[in-house]
């Protein structure tokens, strides 16, 4: 008779059940959906109910809601470098907040060099900052990730803990421990203005923050979709091996990431920094809620970072305005912590790891 | 259904976000039997041993082992009630020896709490000098024993399978999975592991085995299930399952005549 | 007959030159009969130049090496014998860390055996030096602010053998308390950094502000990176009349920045923690009309002449800014000065001679001895019940106007 | 190794800690003197305190293949406990007559053990089941909500249980006794016999079963659960065990130190913790010790001799050097220092 096991059949689409994914545990409950879309309701309830008894009204939350999207935005940017690294090199960078910081720091510099007024020199100094970080980035990759590519990932990751202490450690060599100015963009002065929309106030950096910020997310979803170069890069995202063998240069695919990532950071920096005021350790912090962001959106998802960034800092918000401020980190990480645990993979994409 | 199964697979259906790997599957294995399992790629059998060692649970219906239901144990504790597996993509632990791997094996027996690892118990010691022992002789009868101090990453293929089934035999088990035990082993090496499953047979071990090769899974097993497209289509003797149409069929492509 | 005269001048001034230099060579060496050196001292001295206490740290390291300058060029200090001792100053970084701190303390004390130790900026990492002093011996002058730094909260005793030139979030508090009540303030919000700074002028204005009858309707803290202030919000419904904060530069200049922007024309009152020319150049408008509490070396220029403090402050002020290259000087460089000045005033009470144990319990003596110190912060006496010797009336109240400090004397706060 | 050789090993590295610190004990500041001030008794003490830890985190990171980048939070656990029921004795209603008594320090220790491994039993019991970064970063948020709730004083600032930012000062010496356990050159021998204790335990359960157990699920957790390892339950037992040893760590440092700050166990901390483990190798117990001293001995060596060298810098350069000697190490010593030859292969977050 013939040899029917040579006979291969083509495949069905069923998900090979190869060992629990990390939402293994996720059969056994209730859709986690059900549970997000409840908790956050008696979550926004409670915010409300605190509201109240401090005679909020709407132009309170929408206050709120407003301060919170403006830190989320940025968070959004960190959080979206964070998961382009980890996509193409499957590592987390943790230099990714020493981007955010050298964005402004640079900045600050190149508009001092070019005599330090004129919006055409703010513009030209943001770009070069710009293009400097991602150049920094670059050659973080290719002298430190890249010759360590085989190592194992905590070993990479260790590697980058290494870069962000060294270029902190530089920056504060450079530029020295004390917290710099850098104008608002549409004044070009660091008096800001503060717009008022319905009882809502503003200062006017956060629409550029807004809007650079949305600029700068579109963009990246214009060269991931309709560039040949992006589309080689998201083919590293789901199958390195296979992006070989079809003769893409994963290693520089890599290397782009790194430079993407400096992009995002450096804009994330310079955005915020006229209402900040960068100090060489600016870095850290945001890196960590950049980091949180895009764990939230699942680490792999583009939209998920972005929507984890700006969840992340409204809920921050509220919950700052309406209890105790010094419990706020503890607040973001508690949600974090239940949000990994209910849902792994996160909450946009049906969720590969 | 017969009183004096020892596995009884009823009415099972298994969805991954509404794919339909398994429905309404329902078999069962008897002691002391060779139970063959086969069918096209994607028909659901590694999702029907991953059920049967609970490391998924089903959607729907029940599985039922010794007379006692697995559905919603972990799968550590299938293990402890006698359910032990092989990989159809091997599992070993790297950077560990053949040796190793058969204490692991035994870990269940060592009953030892990691409070009483940590302060290496006189009773451990004795324990662990035990074990051993019985690592050894296991190893002795599958002929691993030349290679027991060997990191198993330096040990050919055909070798793995055979390390794979010591590990699982360590937990002395009433069944035992096989997931294709004969992928990518050579005739010789094939011929070698029918043998071998056929003496735990003979020593009272029920097998349970997935195989895509037809030649060595009719000559091995008493009884044959054929699933396909998550579906059983039918059950029996090697001989009156190999000539059913409905599997011919599917292994062939329909349309076509065997 | 005048060319003769000429020659004769001419001759005796040389020999008188000649007399003169011989006689300098005999009598000079008598005159400086004390350059009989003594044994060498040495400070050892911890600040938080990098971290987050950087900008505090970093120019108490500038005054550090200035006061080192100084001491050089002075040929060191003379004791009381007359003896003179080189001062070395032997600098270090705490990373603005406990642990560090610790570290260097007992490496300083035990390895480099400094006589006298000065250290550091913030109140954790300088109370993490407090049992290290005390268990080896060593006169401990901190930069820091903390109460329990110097006095032991359980006993609410002094520890021997630290000591302190920094005022407290509790003067700052009373004098704020002392303000608001001249203007006709009595329902305030208080906003602080979440630092050990912050929390403490928190907590300090929770207990100053009721005895002046201020009342504080919130009271909150903000991230030291934070951009947007949610708090802002809650203070705009609370309805207080003034916004105290409890920050330093940068986190001081931004939540400034926002609470101006969006609570209006209201009253914004700081601590001394913000008395920084960092505060001006970070939060530029929006400081303006600000009013804080700070340490008379602020404002040296327009104190009175009469001021005790004001030559010295003037002095300091002129020298920091060679050494810093123009920057303008802080309160926090002064603690450091005062913290050194100290440190030397306690070793000029030493005698030649005494073995190192002996040295630093003389210099501790020394030190507790201190009376009418005038120093940046105004004129302090030290004692064995008093480690701090700060007079809450040398605290001014003072103003930011056309991008500078401005002193505001009580007559003209309303 | 052979168990001859393994005992050699112990009795050399037992009488090398014996040496060491009989001689810093009769001579105070040999060491500093031999080493140009390199190696100092407090450095020593601190190199034992991170051993005890960096034990417990080589078995869940090397061993157990779990990311921890929250260890420090239970380090601190310890040491605020410790702090908190020594110095406040007092206010938590505690009679003067235990609180003062020799053995109370020590008991709390142990009780402050039991308490922290217990909660990291429970913790660990949910947060274990993820993997990979995910588990990175659930620890990661552990260790940050731990250091917040210390630093926000327990969020009850009434009772000052924590003292806030600034900490607890003035917590007790040990004492056996009548005997105070003190100065530090005698300290030295407490921490190090728990140094030494922690290892011959760490050593202990990476060989045993449960050490075997661990390894495997490293490997291949499937298969190891096929075998019947309740890897749930394992991986949260060693998360216990490891974060009791960080109590105890924690509890001695506060000893020692006499005044604790929450700062000292914040997020930083906790990343360096997972680089000492790395350095030294976290795929073995000796690369705790080696691990903790190498990193030790090279902020030491840049805070002193290095840039002793340019005497206007101070401080500035160490982190730029700190952190590009952090990057060659991972490059060409990827597997640390000392790497025992069996684990190996996947690390906890390969994917």
């Amino acid at each position: 008779m013939a040899e029917p096991a040579t006979t291969e059949l083509p495949a069905r689409t069923v998900p090979g059940p190869r060992g629990p994914a990390p939402g293994a545990f996720a059969a056994r409950r209730p859709s986690s959906r059900v549970v997000l879309g409840t908790a956050s309701a008696v979550l926004l309830l409670v915010f409300w109910a605190l509201g109240r008894r401090l005679g909020y009204g709407l132009s309170e939350y929408l206050q709120l809601l407003v301060d919170g999207t403006v830190t989320g935005s940025v968070y959004a940017l960190v959080a979206v470098g964070f998961v382009v690294v980890y996509r193409v090199t499957g590592v987390i960078n943790f230099a990714q907040g020493a981007f955010v910081m050298l964005g402004p720091m640079l900045a600050i510099t190149f508009f001092r060099a070019l005599g330090g007024s004129g919006g055409l020199a703010l513009a030209a100094a943001a770009a070069a900052a710009v293009l400097a970080t991602a150049l920094v980035a670059t050659a973080v990759h290719r002298l430190t990730l890249h010759p360590a590519r085989a190592a194992s990932a905590l070993t990479r990751i260790i590697i980058t803990v290494g870069v962000y202490i060294a270029l902190q450690g530089l920056a504060l060599r450079v530029w020295g421990p004390r917290p710099y100015v850098m104008p608002a963009f549409s004044t070009l002065h660091m008096a800001d203005r503060f717009l008022e929309v319905g009882g809502v106030t503003l200062q006017a950096q956060s629409l550029w923050v807004w809007g650079l910020g949305l600029l700068t997310v579109v963009g990246l979803v214009v060269f991931f979709e309709h560039t040949l170069v992006g589309k080689a890069m998201r083919a590293c995202a789901v199958n390195r091996t296979a992006a070989r063998l079809m003769g893409i240069r994963v290693d520089r695919m890599a290397t782009l990431a790194f430079a993407l990532a400096g992009v995002l950071g450096a804009v994330g920096g310079i955005v915020l920094a006229p209402s900040t005021r960068p100090t060489y350790d600016m870095g850290l912090d945001l890196g960590l809620k950049g980091f949180v962001a895009a764990i939230a959106g699942g680490l792999v998802s583009l939209p998920g970072a972005v929507a984890g960034g700006l969840v992340l800092g409204v809920l921050e918000s509220l919950w700052a305005g309406v209890t105790v401020a010094g419990f706020k980190d503890l607040f973001a990480f508690v949600m974090l912590i239940l949000l990994l645990l209910a849902r792994p993979q996160g909450w946009l994409e049906g969720g590969h790891e | 259904m017969s009183q004096d199964s020892l596995l009884r697979v009823e009415r099972v259906t298994k969805a991954f976000d509404g794919l339909v790997a398994l429905s309404e599957v329902s078999l069962e294995v008897r002691p002391g039997q060779i139970k063959g399992l086969i069918g096209p790629n994607g028909a659901g059998k590694t999702t029907l041993f991953n059920l049967i060692a609970c490391c998924l649970a089903p959607t729907a219906g029940d599985i039922v082992f010794c007379g006692r239901s697995l559905v919603g144990l972990p799968p550590h504790r299938a293990a402890e009630l006698g359910i032990a597996r092989t990989f159809q993509n091997v599992q070993v632990f790297p950077g560990m020896t053949v040796l190793e791997h058969v204490l692991v094996g035994l870990h269940r027996q060592a009953q030892a709490g990691l409070v009483a690892c940590a302060l290496q118990t006189v009773r451990l010691r004795r324990t662990e000098r035990r074990l051993r022992e019985e690592a050894e002789a296991l190893l002795d009868r599958l002929g691993l024993l030349p290679w027991a101090e060997v990191p198993v990453e330096t040990l050919p293929f055909g070798l793995l399978r055979r390390v794979e089934l010591a590990r699982a035999l360590a937990v002395r088990p009433k069944l035992l999975l096989l997931d294709e035990p004969g992928s990518g082993l050579n005739p010789t090496e094939k011929q070698a592991m029918s043998q071998l499953v056929r003496g735990l047979r003979d020593e009272g071990i029920t097998v349970f085995l997935v195989e895509h090769d037809m030649t060595m899974v009719m000559g091995l097993a008493d009884e044959v299930a054929v699933l396909d497209h998550g579906a059983l289509l039918c059950e029996g003797p090697p001989h009156l399952v190999q000539r059913d149409p409905r599997v011919v069929a599917a292994y062939l492509g329909e349309g076509d005549d065997a | 007959m005048s060319s003769k005269v000429c020659a004769r001048t001419r001759r005796a001034a040389l020999w008188a030159g000649v007399a003169l230099v011989l006689a300098a060579s005999l009598v000079f060496p008598l005159l400086a009969a004390p350059a009989r050196v003594g044994t060498p001292y040495r400070i050892g001295f911890i600040a938080s130049v990098t971290g987050p206490g950087s900008s505090l740290g970093a120019p108490e390291r500038d005054v550090a090496r200035l006061v080192q300058d100084r001491l050089n060029r002075e040929g060191g200090i003379a004791g009381p014998d007359g003896v003179r001792h080189e001062v070395q100053i032997l600098i270090n970084d705490d990373q603005s860390r406990a642990d560090v701190a610790a570290s260097l303390a007992r490496r300083l004390i035990e390895q480099d055996q400094v006589h006298v130790l000065v250290g550091t900026t913030l109140s954790g990492p300088s109370l993490a030096i407090v049992p290290i002093a005390t268990e080896l011996r060593t006169p401990n002058i901190s930069m820091a602010s903390a109460r329990a730094i110097i006095e032991d909260p359980a006993t609410k005793r002094m520890r021997t053998w630290i000591f302190k030139p920094v005022p407290e979030n509790l003067h700052s508090a009373a004098k704020q308390a002392e303000y608001l009540k001249a203007v006709r303030i009595d329902r305030v919000c208080h906003l602080y950094e979440n630092t050990a700074y912050g929390q403490d002028t928190f907590a300090s204005a929770k207990q100053e502000f009721p005895k002046a009858g201020i009342r504080i309707l919130y009271g909150d803290s903000f991230d030291r990176f934070a951009t947007e202030f949610p708090q802002v919000t809650r203070v705009r419904a609370s309805g207080c009349q003034a916004v105290v904060i409890g920050s330093i530069p940068p986190a001081a200049a931004v939540i400034n920045v926002a609470v101006a922007g969006r609570v209006g024309p209201r009253k914004i009152v700081h601590g001394h923690g913000a008395c920084s020319p960092d505060l001006i150049r970070t939060a530029g408008q929006a400081a303006e009309g600000t009013v804080m509490p700070c340490g008379k070396i602020l404002v040296a220029d327009q104190l009175p002449a009469n001021d005790p403090v004001r030559r010295v402050n003037l002095e300091l002020v002129a020298e920091y800014a060679r050494v810093s290259g123009g920057q303008p000087i802080s309160t926090f460089a002064g603690h450091a000065y005062d913290a050194l000045q100290w440190a030397l005033l306690g070793l000029q009470a030493v005698p030649d001679g005494q073995p190192l144990a002996r040295i630093r319990e003389l210099a501790r003596d020394g030190i507790e001895r201190i009376r009418n110190y005038v120093g940046t912060h105004g004129v302090m006496n030290l004692g064995p019940e008093d480690h701090l010797g700060f007079d809450p009336k040398d605290f001014v109240i003072v103003t930011v106007q056309g991008g500078r400090f401005v002193l505001l004397p009580p007559d003209r706060w309303k | 190794m052979t168990a001859r050789a393994w005992a050699g090993t112990w009795f050399l590295a037992a009488a090398g800690v014996a040496v060491v610190g009989a001689v810093e004990l009769a001579w105070p500041g040999t060491a500093a003197r031999l080493t140009r001030g390199l190696v100092s008794t407090d450095l020593l003490i601190r190199a034992g305190l991170f051993t005890v830890v960096l034990v417990g985190l080589n078995l869940l990171m090397g061993y157990a293949g779990q990311a921890s980048l929250g260890q420090a939070a239970f380090y601190g656990l310890g040491a605020f406990a410790s702090a908190i029921f020594t110095v406040r004795a007092q206010a938590l209603g505690i009679p003067a007559s235990v609180a003062g008594a020799w053995w109370w320090p020590w008991l709390v220790m142990l009780l402050a053990a039991v308490a922290v491994g217990a909660f990291a039993l429970a913790v660990g019991w949910v947060i274990l089941r993820l993997r990979g970064h995910y588990l990175a970063m659930a620890t990661l948020g552990l260790g940050i909500i731990v250091y917040i709730v210390l630093r926000e004083n327990l969020g009850m600032p009434h009772l000052n249980l924590t003292g806030g930012f600034d900490g607890i000062v003035g917590v007790p010496r040990l004492r056996v006794g009548g005997a105070e356990l003190w100065p530090v050159q005698v300290y030295y021998f407490v921490v190090w016999a728990a140094a030494l204790a922690s290892m011959a335990l760490g050593l202990n359960v990476v060989h045993s079963p449960a050490g075997r157990a661990l390894r495997a699920l490293h490997g291949s957790e499937l298969a190891a659960e096929s075998v019947g390892v309740d890897v749930g339950r394992l991986k949260a037992q060693i998360f216990a065990l490891s974060a009791a040893l960080a109590s105890v760590a924690g509890s001695l440092y506060a000893h020692f130190q006499a005044a604790v700050v929450p700062d000292t166990f914040g997020f930083v901390p906790s990343l360096e913790l997972v680089v000492m483990s790395a350095v030294g190798g976290m795929s073995s117990i000796w690369g705790a010790p080696l691990g903790a001293l190498a990193v030790l001995l090279l902020e030491q060596l840049l805070r002193t001799h290095v840039l002793g060298l340019v005497p206007a810098v101070s401080g500035e350069l160490e982190p730029v050097v700190f952190g590009l000697v952090l990057v060659v190490i991972m490059m060409f010593w990827p597997a640390g220092l000392v790497s025992s030859r069996r684990v190996q292969g996947t690390a906890w977050a390969s994917r």
